[in-house]
């Protein structure tokens, strides 16, 4: 069930109110992101931060290891009469390895996170949710919602100050 | 990673107007906007006719490609040899070429990544494009040393690849750490552009009408819906890229430095390179988005999203900048003087008097000279001015890597070695063909992607703030709507 | 499936990495080479089952660079006598009668900048099979080995197992005695074995 | 090297394709192949060409063209025959036929020759691979090379592979075979028979050869009548007329400088360009090497126009104008007759104006001299008229040098080059008095064409006939053309200055239709050809070797040297006193500008204008490759208006020349110096159009022309110069520069600044106490290679880079990559000037790889091209090379050279056989270095590996310093105390190039010395120029 709100501000007392009411599976939709949106809707604070500070340091042990590797074990040569191991030339790539192994695992994750992609959607049957990327605000309320109940939802919905409301049927 | 720790808390309830007191004046975007509006005027852009400028421009820089392809082809074909190089000079116009685009490629994701930490509202007009030309910025950056050495087909060299003569590159040589650091930028922008673009190609995708433009960008845009369960891990997903984009972008020229910092050329031998490289970066950096923002406001009549206000501010951070790269010209000589090391000495002496003199007084006027212009309110707030000033700056920058180069390296320690450098036509072609390749993306990007950021601009306008008195008596968000 | 995508992103690229220097190694492209030869000249039949030392042919692998392939003459040492008429051997007596040198074809090849001394090897006790493998059993000569660069490396950085006594370094049959690792450390003693790794061994 | 030279009974057969090499002519395609070689480079005649006659290699892929394919099995050849297999080329092993004993593949064979020339004997060891010579070498038991090699001599080995030498005889442009030209000269010879040779003339070059002088007597006893003319353009005749001025005797001197503590040299180069430079250089330096500050050294003095190799050695040196040498001359005669020597001369009245100071300089000369009667040499360079070299001598003999340190012989089997004999042959010529013209070897019609006189009385002449290794200008106006081989190719003898004997033997046939010289005169006499080893064998059986022939003939064939064959030393003595003709000596201060004419250090009186070693190798004074200039003082050039590299026309006598000024300090004023050799015509693709004829300008019967006018055209020509001399131009900033830096590069003093200072090398600059940041690693174990180079007794005179270019396979670039900065030298000879501009010293430094144990070039390479081998050698990897030339940037030495293109792309066929089969050809892209001849370091640790001894000291030479004539430069084992090299390192006078780097290079300096009269000492810490 897509609800369309007329602001921002709407949208967030309508989250709040459908968060109190106890509803779990509903999410905002917004063409930006609203302040305020995540303790309205009571979500917690993101879990990527762990993840990339996790592949970064991989990276970073990773790449000081091939290095050190590569020339003290694989073909130790002599450059210049510096000893074999010589870390304060290994930082730069160690970095470097760290910053794209944490990049890369960011954008993955946070992509994993908010499970995408997913090119097929049930919201995007609904002629009006086009306007999710422009100047629309929306609450939709999941079936599986253990409150649903299409009547009672619906009128809840309005009561909250929720505009035009349809339901999807997604087969 | 002390940067996770205080996110949540600023990107939770940071005030909208935390901007730094310097920007508060003037609205960021003019124009009494609203969030239709907004996608209106930007994706408009995408959407409408082809203009007819834009096809003048387009061919023209393709055809200064082919002129790169040329010269290119002509250079794996005969080798190195056409170029200008000598004994003594071994590094030429590649070089300079290759510092010089590197340099342009950090204004971009400075712009996104470090005015984002420091939330600097106002970049969300520029950073758009501005990392756009990052990306091809160093695209160009990259193609330079791949064509300069000897042996292109035997590059792969350069990367720890397991091989059947179990040989492994030389991690101690700045060349390597180069090698690293330019592509690991490359690709950390890449993907820091590409975030920020899902949620403008979503609503390309909800705009579009022809079925291969639903199909493209839907692909793009992964599905994107604009729910809330994504923005959360979006917003600190991208804040992350931007902590982490940060200190690489004042490493990667940091790293270019080194290639001269750590080697004994006289000139080239000094601890001032890191920062006084990376200033010079931003500096050519916000020059280069300065040219290519104004044309861009004027072509496509963005004069609301880019105010004049923007263009000031960036003029600003150009004199700033510009006054670093002085202060690191005059450091450099009394370093060399204050060494008493004869070699040293006689190389900064030479540069300014000696053969190349003609290029480094070119250097001094454009980069510490010219940008004092920007003392004046009125000048500042020029846009004509503006624009001639930025591509002065562009060919002083220019000018500063050849100075560098070229000066060091012809007259070093034995005087018998010593012999000028001068570049032939295939330089110069290689040089102008560059910037082919680097217009003719630009105009691809300009042309198909939106080229300010929708959504963020949405999110600085006032309405967009949930808490803003508009939305204490009912109805003032109706008429704002 | 970012997951997915990031984790077959890798694996794709680890695949296409060792794919391509799996098969672009000599290792892959080299070992095996078996070209068909002017004259059908037997090495199974005269180093395996006649048991000539190679070095009747081969002459100047203890002295020289090069093991050196034998001029017609060395042929005709034998058969002028044996098997004079056999119509396999008529591109020699021909190359003989005509005065025309025989054109062998080349198998064991390696770089033109990587310099090679068989007599080094040779006279350290480093056996013909080692390199070339069972010659004795080849009815048509094959490399049997990649001479690549790594390979190279790995026995002048290990060489133990691959030393012999001087006696047999033509033996085709050798293997290595039980106690092989101990006789090494003998050898290198005794004839001063210490591989180079450095770029000038092979490369000037 | 490592084998000692093996005697050799035939020439070994570089076509195997016949082992008894009758038809080697019909085999070698020459003809065809080279005449038209384009067409044919693919046809079928070619492939086989290649794969049976030339050792292999000649046919790899351009870019990765590879001597070391020479080595292939059987040292036979491998033909690519396409890409036929799947998996890689199908490559061809082609054995021999029959395998001669003599050749393993692979092993290299030095053998015993000799090169003539002019009329001295140069002894040499020729490495030979499979029975192709690659490279020369001085041969250490013949006393005119002492084991060095100069220059040309290195670089005589390309001649051998010159494409451009014809390839077959012809008569009027037509090709014919040698049989008609026999049946043409029997016909003459019994047409001559019957007038006793009357009308038949010969003109030959010079020659010192007991057989050809055998021949050559057993023709004109054939022949009475005939004329048999001796000439060459570049000739020691007047030093001969002079002693024979003097003593009434025909005499060839020999100077001892190891036992000379003074020499004066007039005008003469005798360490570079004069005659038997190699043994003078080699026991100069004897005299002149230093220990340290105890021990004493030579004093040299210099008078001269032109700045020479001599020149920069001397301690004093005083520019006189050539012309005015004699008046010099006597003025120091009379100086020591007033010292109460006995110069038994009647000396003109004479005056000289030269010089600032040179009345004191006379006098102080007189006096070291005066004050070391016996001990003493003075000499005079071959322009000088008569007089003087007949004065010299009997100043020689007043101070009693002549019999000790200067030795003179009788020489025999030899026939010396006589202007006036030949200017008699041009008016015979003119007058049309001669049916018949045979030229054997020389070029009148380039080097000695006064008023194309020459040219005009050939034309008068019946037949011409023409010997030489090439269509030159003269041939290409004669009637018969016919090739004479290299005397690699032949078989012939040679007598040397001091009359040492010494056989020449083939080390390879011929590889083109052309016979010895050998085989020529008896041709000549005898009408039939002779095969030369008979010729040369029949001499030495009847003439010189007596008792048990084969040994003795065995022996000087495996020696190079018929050992204590030399001449009996006379003593003459002085038996004229009235030299001078004129009573008075006017000060020849003529108006205008007083022309010298000097052989080309890189291309002779031209003999080697068509080798590209030589071309590409630039002039140890003015550094200028690929052209000759007209060399002149600032002063001058600012006198008459004219700038550095402006082309200025000479006008004189109704002749004129125009050439590029070339200004050059130290010159004496009013003077210019031309180098002969250029500006050939019929040279070949290399010497054809370069620079200018000067013998056109040049007069005849002189080496000097006088009263020349020079005006500027305005119009300047590019020169291609390997070392800018900025100082000179307006370019203050730079010099001031050089002279700030000059005294620490290049470290020099005074012998008595020496002693009394013998530390003062390491106080030239105060280096700050050098220490690194992390743990050195240490090179104290197994062999650690440096190498010392003595600036005190380098000469600058090129032979070292020469013979580095023939061992290491250095390509050459051409000049207008030299002119752009990409010349390929792996060692350089750094020049500078020091002093003042109009009068200073100059000095050499040559500069290879310094093998730096924390080198530059290694840190900052990204694929560990270039990397450190344990025993400390800087190896550069080229097959590993990408080519960002990062290391070059980075070398402060700037040694590493460039691969810019693929320089041995073009190179012809047979030029690529001339190349090392040991050193990798490097390909387009790489980066290359000198690496101390680590393929010569292997080869010699091998050996001796394999023969289970140790490596003793001096058991490796590197190329440079086995040729060095004056033995400056020594490679070793740093890490033995007892070598030769870390004796060296030990000395006080030893300092690190750019040591304050803390770069530590392998390769150190000693510091130079000069041994100054007191009387006439200079500062030496004064302002420097480059």
């Amino acid at each position: 069930m897509l609800a369309e709100f007329s602001d921002p501000a709407a949208l967030l007392h309508g989250a709040e109110k459908i968060h109190c009411e106890g509803y779990t599976r509903f999410d905002c939709h917004s063409p930006f992101p609203v302040h305020g949106m995540d303790e309205a809707m009571g979500l917690t604070r993101s879990p990527l931060g762990y993840i990339v500070f996790v592949f970064g340091l991989l990276g970073a042990i990773g790449g000081f290891f091939l290095q050190t590797w590569v020339h003290t074990k694989a073909y130790p040569l002599t450059y210049a009469g510096k000893p074999y191991f010589s870390w304060q030339a290994f930082i730069i790539v160690t970095f470097g390895l760290m910053v794209l192994a944490g990049a890369l695992s960011s954008v993955l994750g946070l992509f994993h996170l908010s499970k995408l992609p997913r090119l097929f959607d049930g919201l995007f049957y609904s002629e009006r949710f086009a306007k999710v990327s422009d100047d629309g605000f929306f609450i939709s309320v999941d079936v599986k919602d253990p409150r649903f109940d299409c009547t009672e939802t619906h009128r809840f919905l309005e009561s909250i100050g929720a505009i035009n409301i349809e339901v999807i049927k997604s087969e | 990673m002390s940067l996770l720790n205080h996110i949540p808390k600023q990107s939770a309830d940071a005030p909208l107007d935390i901007a730094v007191p310097m920007f508060e004046d003037a609205p960021l975007i003019s124009g009494n906007q609203s969030f239709a509006s907004v996608t209106n005027r930007i994706a408009g852009v995408v959407e409408g006719p082809t203009p007819k400028m834009w096809w003048v421009l387009f061919s023209f820089s393709v055809s200064l490609l082919m002129v790169l392809v040329g010269s290119v082809g002509f250079l794996v074909w005969e080798g190195t040899g056409i170029w200008g190089l000598n004994n003594p000079v071994g590094w030429g116009w590649a070089i300079v070429n290759f510092v010089f685009w590197v340099g342009i490629g950090h204004a971009g994701t400075l712009i996104s990544a470090v005015l984002h930490l420091f939330r600097q509202k106002w970049r969300t007009s520029i950073n758009r494009f501005a990392e756009a030309m990052t990306i091809f910025a160093v695209i160009c950056a990259l193609l330079f040393p791949t064509i300069h050495v000897g042996r292109v087909w035997v590059l792969y060299w350069f990367f720890p690849i397991p091989n059947q003569m179990s040989m492994w590159p030389n991690f101690r040589s700045p060349l390597l750490w180069d090698v690293f650091a330019v592509s690991i930028y490359f690709t950390v922008s890449l993907l820091f552009w590409y975030v920020g673009l899902v949620p403008d190609i979503a609503t390309l995708r909800d705009r579009a009408k022809t079925r291969a433009k639903k199909i493209i960008y839907g692909i793009l845009s992964l599905g994107w819906r604009g729910a809330n369960r994504h923005w959360r891990h979006y917003e600190l997903g991208y804040l992350i890229l931007a902590g982490l984009s940060t200190p690489l972008v004042l490493s990667v020229h940091s790293v270019v430095s080194t290639d001269f910092a750590t080697s004994i050329v006289p000139g080239w031998h000094t601890t001032i390179f890191p920062p006084y490289f990376v200033a010079g970066a931003i500096f050519s950096g916000f020059a280069m988005v300065m040219t290519l923002a104004i044309i861009a406001r004027k072509a496509f009549h963005m004069e609301d999203f880019i105010t004049i206000n923007h263009l000031e501010k960036m003029a600003k951070i150009i004199m700033v900048t510009g006054l670093m790269v002085g202060y690191a010209y005059s450091m450099e000589f009394f370093i060399s003087w204050y060494s008493g090391n004869e070699f040293e000495k006689f190389a900064f002496i030479n540069r300014a008097f000696g053969p190349y003199a003609w290029a480094y007084w070119i250097m001094i006027s454009c980069n510490v000279i010219i940008p004092q212009m920007f003392w004046s309110k009125k000048l500042r707030t020029n846009v004509a001015v503006l624009f001639v000033l930025s591509i002065f700056v562009n060919i002083g920058m220019w000018f500063e890597r050849f100075v560098i180069i070229a000066s060091s390296l012809s007259r070093d320690y034995l005087p018998s070695s010593w012999d000028y450098y001068s570049p032939t036509i295939w330089d110069i072609s290689t040089l102008i063909g560059s910037f082919g390749l680097f217009f003719t993306l630009f105009l691809l990007f300009l042309r198909f992607l939106p080229m300010i950021s929708m959504a963020e601009i949405k999110g600085v306008l006032p309405q967009a703030n949930p808490h803003h008195t508009m939305y204490d008596k009912p109805g003032v968000a109706h008429q704002s709507r | 499936m970012p997951i997915i995508a990031g984790t077959a992103g890798i694996v794709a690229t680890i695949v296409v990495v060792f794919g391509v220097n799996y098969f672009g190694s000599p290792k892959f492209t080299d070992t095996g080479y078996r070209p068909v030869q002017p004259v059908p000249y037997s090495h199974k039949l005269h180093a395996g089952d006649l048991g000539m030392d190679c070095r009747y042919c081969h002459t100047a692998v203890e002295i020289g660079a090069k093991a050196t392939v034998p001029p017609t003459q060395t042929c005709m040492n034998c058969h002028v006598l044996c098997l004079p008429e056999s119509e396999k051997l008529l591109p020699i007596n021909q190359s003989w009668a005509e005065k025309k040198p025989m054109e062998w074809i080349r198998i064991h090849k390696i770089p033109d900048y990587a310099f090679f001394d068989h007599s080094a090897h040779i006279i350290r006790g480093v056996g013909c099979t080692t390199c070339h493998g069972r010659i004795d059993q080849m009815e048509v000569v094959m490399q049997v080995q990649p001479l690549s660069m790594g390979w190279c490396l790995d026995c002048h950085r290990n060489p133990d197992m691959f030393l012999r006594p001087l006696n047999e370094i033509t033996k085709m049959d050798w293997i290595p005695p039980e106690n092989q690792l101990l006789l090494a450390q003998q050898y290198k003693i005794d004839r001063n074995i210490n591989p180079p790794t450095d770029c000038t061994a092979c490369h000037r | 090297m490592s084998d000692k030279p093996k005697p050799m009974k035939f020439p070994p057969k570089a076509f195997q394709l016949d082992p008894d090499g009758e038809n080697l002519i019909d085999s070698a395609h020459g003809k065809s192949y080279w005449r038209s070689y384009d067409q044919l480079a693919n046809s079928p005649e070619f492939q086989t060409f290649l794969e049976n006659e030339f050792p292999p290699g000649t046919m790899d892929l351009p870019n990765k063209l590879s001597r070391k394919k020479f080595l292939s099995l059987m040292g036979a050849s491998i033909a690519l025959a396409g890409l036929t297999a799947c998996r890689r080329p199908v490559e061809k092993i082609i054995p021999y036929v029959n395998a001669p004993e003599e050749i393993i593949p692979g092993v290299s064979k030095n053998y015993a020759s000799t090169m003539p020339f002019g009329t001295n004997a140069l002894g040499i060891v020729v490495e030979t691979h499979e029975g192709r010579p690659t490279k020369i070498e001085g041969n250490p038991l013949h006393s005119s090379s002492m084991g060095s090699a100069n220059a040309f001599m290195q670089a005589s080995i390309l001649n051998l592979y010159d494409p451009d030498r014809s390839q077959a005889p012809s008569r009027k442009g037509y090709e014919v075979r040698w049989e008609d030209f026999t049946a043409f000269w029997n016909e003459q010879l019994t047409a001559f028979d019957a007038v006793a040779g009357e009308g038949l003339s010969l003109l030959s070059s010079a020659f010192a050869s007991p057989t050809l002088f055998r021949l050559k007597t057993e023709f004109l006893s054939k022949f009475p009548k005939a004329t048999w003319t001796v000439f060459d353009p570049v000739s020691d005749e007047r030093i001969y007329q002079g002693i024979e001025l003097a003593s009434r005797q025909k005499l060839q001197p020999v100077h001892h400088f190891e036992s000379a503590a003074i020499v004066l040299s007039l005008d003469s180069d005798f360490l570079f360009l004069d005659s038997n430079n190699v043994a003078n250089s080699r026991r100069f330096s004897q005299a002149r090497r230093i220990m340290s500050e105890k021990d004493s050294m030579n004093r040299l003095y210099a008078v001269e126009s032109g700045f020479t190799v001599t020149g920069a050695m001397a301690d004093h040196r005083l520019k006189v104008p050539s012309a005015q040498i004699m008046n010099f001359t006597i003025e120091l005669a009379k100086e020591l007759q007033n010292l109460g020597i006995p110069v038994e001369v009647d000396l003109p009245t004479s005056s000289l104006t030269v010089g600032r100071d040179h009345i004191t300089w006379i006098k102080a000369l007189a006096v070291d001299l005066a004050t070391h009667k016996s001990k003493s040499i003075v000499l005079a360079g071959y322009r000088q008229p008569a007089e003087v070299h007949a004065l010299v001598f009997a100043i020689n003999d007043a101070l009693r040098n002549n019999g000790k340190t200067i030795t003179c012989y009788h020489p025999e089997h030899t026939a010396n080059s006589s202007v006036t004999e030949y200017q008699k042959l041009v008016d015979d010529l003119g007058k049309g008095s001669v049916k018949t013209l045979v030229i054997l070897g020389g070029n009148p019609a380039y080097t000695a064409n006064e008023n194309g006189e020459f040219l005009k009385g050939l034309n008068r002449v019946e037949h011409t006939i023409h010997f030489t290794d090439r269509e030159n200008e003269t041939a290409q106006n004669c009637e018969w053309h016919l090739p004479v081989s290299h005397f690699m190719e032949s078989w012939g003898d040679a007598v040397s200055f001091d009359g040492t004997l010494s056989v020449i033997q083939p080390m390879i046939a011929p590889l083109f239709d052309s016979h010895s010289l050998t085989e020529i005169y008896s041709l000549l006499s005898t009408g039939e050809l002779t095969p030369g080893f008979d010729l040369v064998q029949s001499t030495w059986r009847e003439k010189l070797i007596s008792g048990n022939f084969e040994q003795v003939w065995h022996h000087v064939l495996h020696d190079g040297v018929f050992s204590g064959s030399n001449y009996q030393a006379v003593r003459p003595a002085l038996k004229n006193k009235n030299i001078f003709t004129k009573s008075e000596i006017s000060e020849q201060n003529l108006p205008g500008l007083e022309c010298v004419f000097i052989p080309s250090s890189s291309l002779w009186d031209g003999e080697f204008s068509n080798n590209s070693w030589l071309m590409e190798n630039p002039d140890p004074v003015t550094k200028v490759a690929w052209d000759n200039v007209a060399v002149m003082s600032h002063s001058t050039a600012a006198k008459y208006h004219l700038k550095n590299k402006e082309i200025a026309k000479f006008t004189a006598d109704g002749k004129s020349i125009s050439c590029p000024v070339w200004i050059l300090p130290g010159q004496a004023d009013s003077t210019v110096t031309f180098s002969l050799g250029y500006g050939r015509t019929a040279s070949g693709r290399i010497g054809n159009k370069v620079g200018v004829n000067a013998y056109k300008f040049k007069p005849l019967d002189s080496d000097i022309r006088q009263g020349v006018r020079v005006t500027g055209t305005g119009r300047f020509q590019i020169i291609a110069c390997t070392q800018d001399h900025h100082g000179l131009d307006a370019d203050k900033l730079a010099a001031d520069a050089i002279h700030k830096r000059l005294p620490a590069i290049l470290r020099e003093a005074s012998l008595d600044e020496y002693r009394l200072n013998p530390g003062f090398v390491k106080e030239v600059v105060e280096e700050p106490d050098l220490f690194s940041l992390w743990k050195d690693k240490s090179y104290d174990k197994g062999f650690q290679w440096g190498m010392s180079v003595d600036l005190n007794v380098c000469t600058g005179c090129n032979a070292c880079s020469i013979a580095c270019q023939s061992e290491n396979n250095i390509p050459v670039v051409g000049k207008d990559q030299v002119e752009r900065g990409r010349e390929m030298a792996w060692i350089r000879l750094d020049r500078y000037f020091s002093g003042d501009l109009e009068d200073p010293e100059m000095v050499f430094q040559p500069i290879a790889c310094q093998h730096c144990e924390m080198a530059p070039c290694e840190q900052v390479c990204p694929v560990t091209a270039t990397v450190h081998t344990d025993e400390g050698l800087n190896a550069m990897v080229y097959n590993r090379c990408v080519g960002t030339r990062y290391c070059a940037n980075n070398c402060p030495y700037k040694v590493r050279r460039y691969n810019f293109y693929n320089f041995t792309k073009d190179l012809p066929e047979i030029v690529k056989i001339a190349q090392n089969p040991d050193v990798t050809v490097r390909f387009r892209g790489v980066m290359e270095k000198c690496t101390f001849c680590v393929q010569r370091i292997n080869q010699e640790k091998l050996r001796a590996k394999n023969n289970h001894q140790d490596l003793k000291d001096g058991d490796i030479v590197t190329a440079c310093q086995q040729t060095c004539p004056t033995d400056a430069i020594v490679f070793g084992n740093i890490n033995d105390p007892d070598s030769r090299i870390s004796k060296l390192k030990k000395q006080n006078r030893d300092y690190a190039l750019l040591g304050e780097l803390n770069v530590r290079p392998r390769t150190t300096y000693m510091a130079k010395i000069r041994n100054q009269n007191s009387a006439l000492n200079k500062n030496h810490f004064e302002k420097h120029i480059q």
